[in-house]
């Protein structure tokens, strides 16, 4: 069998190789894909939203569909995690494993993550808002705010963690920032643009401000989801949600 | 070939990495090694496309008022937006995928291949 | 306006029904299936209306963020697709009213996340179908995916390590789907289909452009578990719920073979399709696949293996239908995914209610039911004869245009292979049909599951038979029009 | 005289009997009364809906409706054309006959499942109807298959191992030969272009090598062969005999048996015809593997104890009589075949009318076992005696004519071998059936129980087909003109007339 993979594996080494003697050279200003489509988002996407981050435009504008898509890969993983695991050592009794989060009262880490918590959830907010001028956005930003969550439960516990952002909020949060996302998309439509068209959005301002605009809220909405969804993949993963419904 | 290495190497660093993910997926025996050897994969694929977003001397995709709309200045942007999308997208099956082990896991006490197959068959069988 | 907004107007409908769902689960978890029965029956209207004014109309299509092709993303919808999306969604829909009691007994606490991710599987699966973008794909393709894994864990014991097995294999496939997205990408800078198939022709001779589309093809055909790419789908399918089952196999193998006609048959043009050998491989392997599949079937013990790898073999008509590529074979592979969708939804859903109520699920076990379950084992056996090629019934139908399409090929060999399949098929549906009907079993308790379930069964085994007799209806106005001008039968 | 009126009537005859499925399946093993009422209802309608066309079809008419298309260029249509009138009446009267019987036959003899019994029936019929007006291959497929299915669960019907070995058998060898015929079709459409059945054949030597056309011709026998018994494909139809005796009579002799030959009717006369078989020699071909089957099969009857099982063997050898009429196709030749097809359906139905009487009476199956039954049953063995005579071709009873017909048909063909070969084999007839006649009236047994006659609803169907087949044996052009029919349609196919 191992002999058989590695076989395989030369053979598509081999062939992925010869394949990379059509494609063009590193670098190449020239080549097909650095044209068409690409010229167009460097000349026209300033001019067309108001944003200097090309990519934060194409991803929340001129692609925002896939982005919201991604958005949803993110919701189905929270859900399936949560069909899979959610209420699985309850019912079925199988092998109750030590909990995944092993704890030290440690005052160092203690003191740390407290100090350290501010700052990202900070910086998390200002990925996202900032996302317009510099690499970040809601993705970024939302993974930020999971992490700083993240980091107060494995170190603080889930006891101390739970005011801060309670093991139920993570599937409402999901929920909440997909609806943000699709809102926006949804209120164009209905103000007679297509989907997720932001220049319809009804708030009186010039279409490429109002791209602007759309473009930071679908962000935070991103942001919601993403930050939700991934609290509650890690609650489940981690079986700290066992016994909250 | 000659050009291959020396004109388009980055992508042959691609490849190696597309095989070392791949020889991890098939030959390991560990279902959360396999599960890593799929993110390496998965990483691959998304330097492939970001190798291919380069261009020499220019610089990154954000407007700059003393570059203007020069196409040559900036790197070109979309392998960067559809590869954050495919990278959330590596995420969450990684954690579909880590869900699943943990649910293996508390069946099987194990998550070696052979053992949980031989597992599955015992109790098939009594 | 209500016009433009359709092709976007299933996934739209699934995402926001997936968060109602979701929302109105967190405050009383029995909402979730009168929900997703409201939106499944509001999509499965948009789906309709959309086929009709495609038909009557031409294609329509709907631009993301107002933005024109290439720049943004395209919802672009022919007859084929909304053809598609319409056989997702009602199929989907008639498995739903199974699924009530159904969910409510396998996995009573996960209702909610059961029926949000079902109509994320739907979203992701219409969003494949219905998108005009290679990348936008791509993400619903792993929408569906992720979907699917986790409907597929949630079974049995044994189920998390097929739905693991799955989530590397199907992870690997989307993969090479995407690795190819990004050849064609590199080569033409574009990621819209029809600008991607306008600017291929330029590019013959290119051998980055064959290996291109055979990672894409690869990736497809792992998904669609074509073989040798379907060691996945028996274990998967065995081991999930029954709901999961039943949803999961008529459609999700279905739509990857729906995109694997898109990229061949509409991104490829003619001239570039006969400069790569993808068409004759795919059609030999997928005929290997049949036989195989079909064996595979026979020394089963277990009713709902031995249908997994009946699908294996009869995803693998569609794939010799798409290899040849005639015009015939074509008719008879988009003719099969309706089909089958519609033959084996309804077998499964069979064995989904005889595994709730009796527990039973090996062939020796099903002595007897035809009796206790007689309405049951009607749908059911009208699915099987289909399923053998039986006429007048759908399956009979699509295998002949198969028939005609390999011998207007010229492929003698493939024409015996799928003649000859039937036999095989035969031979595990009369075993088992022989088991259900003529061998008695007194002690046996069971009797017809609830009116929502029995109806559904029902309906799918008349589809069975009244989409063979209207066969030639379904094919003259909805899929010839749909395929492209170069591929269709001359004088339609 | 090929005038052609559109009408509905040819499938108002089909779909007659399946409507009453679900009829009778409403009324269930509860109301058992009312469920044969069905069955009776729609066997008067359907056989009166086929009568009705027959003066028109006399007068050189036929009826055509097209149904919806169900393949590229080939519609859902149904023909009355004077080959199929002569099918669709001997299936329409058999079953309104057999119904009574099957009546008597399954009360008398305690059958369970009585239900899906005679649901299975009505279905077959449509079946058979639809395969005698079938004005395309497709169409033709379509209704054999549905013929080859709905039987099946009759062949089952006792559900004890034998029957299911029977059934299995059966499904063995007809599912392989409706492939063939499968291919056999798809490949003639590629050929020709059409599927339609053309007096006279759609297919000519120049749209493929010979070679081609032969292995075609070759397919399309195995596809119809089957069910028409051809050695060495018969071995099913003895198999097929655990059967209920209705069963048996109706299907085994008529409806199943015949389809196939009906079949092979087509295939040589209306899809190859009489110049391409010549040329190709693949008539005299099959007319050998007739020729063979017909003495073999009357050899294999001889050792048969069990009566059903020595009428299987003489049904395979009689439907090689029509095989061989259909093989030499002349105007003679294929008089006699048409004419046999029916007239050897009201003989064989007799017999096995008689059989089937015979076991709800006494329980028995065996003939060695029946001496002296003629004392006890007279009206069932005198019926029984005018089948067996007629069978063996004594004139005066119907198989004389159709016999004739055949005989004259190898010598116009100038074929002798096979006038021998049907002399021998009536002789044959005459040497395994009269023993049972003879032991049955003039040996003494006293052991014999004195149980009297079956019940009227059996024995009045018998001594009826027992009367038609004297009486079209004195009179062949009474009534539904069976003898002006089979000219009809010898004319159109061969181009000649007697």
């Amino acid at each position: 069998m191992k002999q058989v993979s590695i076989f395989v594996l030369i053979l598509l080494g081999a062939v992925l190789l010869a394949a990379g003697n059509g494609l063009p050279l590193f670098g190449d200003p020239h080549a097909p894909a650095a044209k068409h489509v690409s010229d167009h988002y460097i000349e026209h996407a300033y001019h067309d939203a108001h944003t200097p981050n090309f990519v934060t435009v194409m991803i929340a504008d001129y692609r925002s569909f896939d982005t919201l898509g991604e958005t949803m890969v993110v919701f189905a993983a929270g859900m399936a995690c949560l069909l899979l695991l959610r209420g699985h050592v309850r019912r079925r009794g199988g092998v109750v494993l030590p909990p995944i989060v092993h704890r030290d009262d440690s005052i160092i880490t203690d003191l740390v993550t407290r100090a350290m918590v501010p700052v990202i959830q900070i910086f998390a907010l200002y990925v996202v808002f900032h996302g317009h001028y510099s690499p970040g956005g809601g993705f970024q930003g939302g993974a930020l705010l999971a992490g700083s969550v993240l980091l107060v439960r494995v170190v603080l516990g889930q006891d101390r963690s739970n005011p801060i952002f309670p093991v139920s909020w993570g599937t409402p949060f999901g929920v909440a920032g997909l609806a943000i996302f699709l809102g926006v998309g949804l209120v164009a439509l209905a103000f007679g643009g297509s989907g997720l068209q932001y220049d319809h959005l009804p708030l009186g301002l010039e279409p490429d401000m109002l791209r602007n605009w759309g473009i930071l809220i679908a962000e935070i909405g991103v942001a919601f989801a993403v930050m939700g969804t991934l609290v509650s993949i890690f609650d489940d993963l981690s079986g700290e949600s066992g016994e909250v419904a | 070939m000659i050009d291959l290495f020396i004109g388009r190497w980055p992508y042959v660093l691609t490849v190696v990495l597309m095989l070392i993910g791949l020889y991890g997926m098939l030959v390991k025996e560990n279902f959360l090694k396999k599960l890593i050897g799929m993110n390496i994969f998965q990483s691959a694929i998304i330097l492939f496309f970001i190798v291919h977003a380069f261009k020499w001397g220019a610089t990154v995709p954000v407007y700059d008022h003393h570059l203007g709309d020069a196409v040559e200045a900036y790197i070109n942007p979309i392998p960067h937006g559809l590869m954050l999308t495919a990278i959330v997208v590596s995420v969450a099956t990684t954690g579909v995928g880590l869900a699943l082990l943990v649910r293996i896991y508390r069946a099987f006490g194990t998550l070696e291949e052979p053992q949980v197959l031989e597992r599955m068959q015992s109790r098939n069988r009594s | 306006m209500i016009e433009s907004t359709l092709p976007i107007g299933v996934p739209l409908l699934l995402l926001g029904g997936a968060i109602v769902t979701v929302g109105a689960g967190l405050v009383r978890r029995s909402a979730a299936w009168p929900i997703t029965l409201v939106v499944l029956v509001l999509s499965a209207l948009v789906s309709v209306r959309q086929l009709l004014v495609v038909l009557a109309e031409g294609p329509l299509t709907h631009r993301l963020g107002g933005w024109p092709p290439p720049i943004g993303i395209e919802f672009a919808v022919d007859g084929l697709s909304a053809f598609v999306t319409s056989v997702v969604v009602v199929i989907a829909l008639l498995v739903l009213l199974y699924a009530r009691d159904a969910v409510r007994r396998e996995t009573p606490e996960e209702e909610v996340p059961f029926f949000a991710l079902l109509q994320v599987l739907l979203l992701g699966l219409t969003g494949m179908v219905l998108t005009g973008d290679l990348f936008n794909l791509y993400v619903f393709f792993e929408i569906s995916s992720l979907a699917g894994y986790a409907l597929v864990g949630l079974g049995s014991r044994e189920a998390p390590v097929s739905a693991f097995r799955y989530l590397l294999l199907g992870s690997l496939g989307a993969s090479f789907y995407l690795m190819g997205v990004g050849y064609l990408y590199v080569l033409t800078g574009s990621l819209n289909m029809a600008d991607v198939a306008s600017i291929l022709p330029g590019l013959i001779g290119n051998p980055t452009l064959t290996i291109a589309m055979t990672m894409m093809v690869a990736g497809l055909s792992l998904k669609m578990a074509l073989f040798p790419l379907h060691g996945w789908l028996p274990d998967a399918y065995t081991y999930a719920s029954s709901t999961a089952t039943a949803v999961i196999a008529p459609i999700m193998t279905k739509v990857s073979a729906y995109v694997l006609i898109r990229v061949l048959f509409f991104v490829c043009d003619p001239a570039l399709r006969a400069t790569i050998p993808v068409g004759s491989t795919v059609a030999w392997l997928a005929a290997t696949g049949i036989v195989v599949g079909s064996v595979m079937a026979i020394a089963q013990s277990d009713v709902k293996r031995m249908l997994a790898y009946s699908s294996v073999a009869q995803v693998a008509y569609i794939g010799v239908g798409i290899g040849l590529g005639t015009p015939f074979a074509l008719i008879g592979a988009t003719l099969h995914i309706l089909s089958h969708a519609t033959m084996k939804s309804c077998l499964f859903l069979v064995t989904g209610s005889v595994q709730l109520q009796t527990g039973r699920r090996s062939l020796h076990s099903y002595e007897g039911l035809g009796r206790v379950m007689p309405w049951t084992f009607a749908g059911f056996t009208l699915a099987a004869l289909a399923m053998i090629g039986i006429p007048p019934t759908a399956g009979f139908f699509s295998k002949w245009y198969l028939v005609l399409g390999g011998i207007n090929a010229g492929e003698w060999p493939i024409v015996l292979i799928v003649v000859a399949s039937s036999l095989l098929t035969a031979g595990y549906f009369f075993r088992l049909m022989e088991k259900i009907y003529a061998n008695p079993s007194p002690s046996l308790k069971a009797n017809d599951p609830g009116m929502l379930a029995r109806i559904s069964i029902m309906a799918l085994g008349a589809g069975v038979l009244v989409l063979g007799v209207a066969n030639f209806w379904f094919v003259g106005e909805v899929l010839q029009p749909a395929l492209p001008a170069t591929l269709r039968l001359t004088g339609m | 005289m090929e005038a052609a009126t559109e009408s509905i009537r040819p499938f108002l005859a089909i779909i007659v009997s399946m409507l009453a499925i679900p009829l009778i399946v409403a009324s269930g093993e509860k109301r058992p009364n009312l469920r044969e009422a069905w069955t009776l209802i729609a066997a008067t309608i359907k056989a009166g809906l086929v009568f009705s066309m027959l003066p028109a079809v006399l007068a050189g008419e036929t009826f055509t409706c097209r149904l919806l298309e169900i393949s590229p260029g080939v519609a859902l249509e149904l023909e009355a054309d004077p080959l199929g009138m002569i099918f669709a009446i001997v299936a329409s009267t058999l079953w309104l006959l057999t119904s009574f019987y099957s009546i008597g036959y399954v009360r008398g003899a305690g059958e369970h499942k009585q239900t899906r019994y005679f649901a299975s029936f009505a279905l077959c019929l449509s079946a058979t109807i639809g395969i005698s007006f079938a004005a395309n291959l497709l169409t033709f497929f379509v209704f054999f298959e549905t013929l080859t299915l709905a039987t099946y669960p009759l062949v089952l019907h006792k559900e004890t191992e034998e029957a299911k070995a029977g059934a299995r058998k059966y499904l063995c060898y007809t599912l392989p030969a409706g492939l063939a015929l499968l291919t056999a079709i798809a490949i003639t459409w590629g050929l020709a272009g059409t599927m339609d059945f053309r007096a006279g054949g759609i297919l000519n030597g120049s749209m493929a090598t010979t070679g081609q056309l032969r292995i075609l011709f070759v397919l399309f026998i195995l596809g119809v062969g089957v069910k028409a018994g051809l050695m060495p494909i018969h071995s099913w139809l003895p198999a097929a005999m655990v059967a209920p005796t209705p069963v048996s009579a109706l299907l085994h002799a008529v409806a199943v048996v015949k389809a196939g030959v009906f079949g092979v009717l087509r295939v040589t006369g209306f899809v190859f015809g009489p110049e391409l078989l010549g040329d190709l020699g693949t008539g005299t071909a099959l007319a050998w593997i007739a020729g063979i089957t017909l003495t073999m099969a009357s050899l294999l009857a001889m050792k048969q104890d069990n009566l059903k099982r020595r009428l299987a063997y003489s049904t395979v050898g009689h439907l090689s009589y029509i095989v061989l009429g259909a093989a030499l196709i002349n105007a003679w030749s294929w008089t006699g075949a048409t004419l046999h097809l029916m007239f050897h359906a009201t003989m064989k139905i007799t017999l096995f009318f008689c059989a089937g009487a015979i076991y709800v009476r006494t329980h028995k199956v065996n003939i060695s076992d029946m001496v002296g039954i003629g004392r006890q049953m007279p009206f069932t063995m005198t019926a029984f005696a005018i089948g067996s005579l007629g069978l063996a071709g004594i004139p005066g009873i119907n198989g004389f004519v159709s016999k004739w017909g055949l005989a004259s048909g190898a010598v116009a063909a100038e074929q002798p071998i096979f006038l021998g070969l049907l002399v021998l084999s009536g002789i044959l007839n005459a040497a395994y059936f009269f023993p049972i006649v003879h032991q049955a009236f003039f040996k003494q047994n006293d052991a014999f129980p004195r149980l009297g006659e079956a019940s009227p609803l059996m024995v009045a169907p018998l001594c009826v087909t027992a009367a038609l087949s004297l009486l079209l044996g004195v009179a062949p052009n009474i009534g539904i003109h069976a003898w002006e029919l089979a000219n009809l349609t010898a004319r159109a196919v061969t181009g000649g007339a007697i």
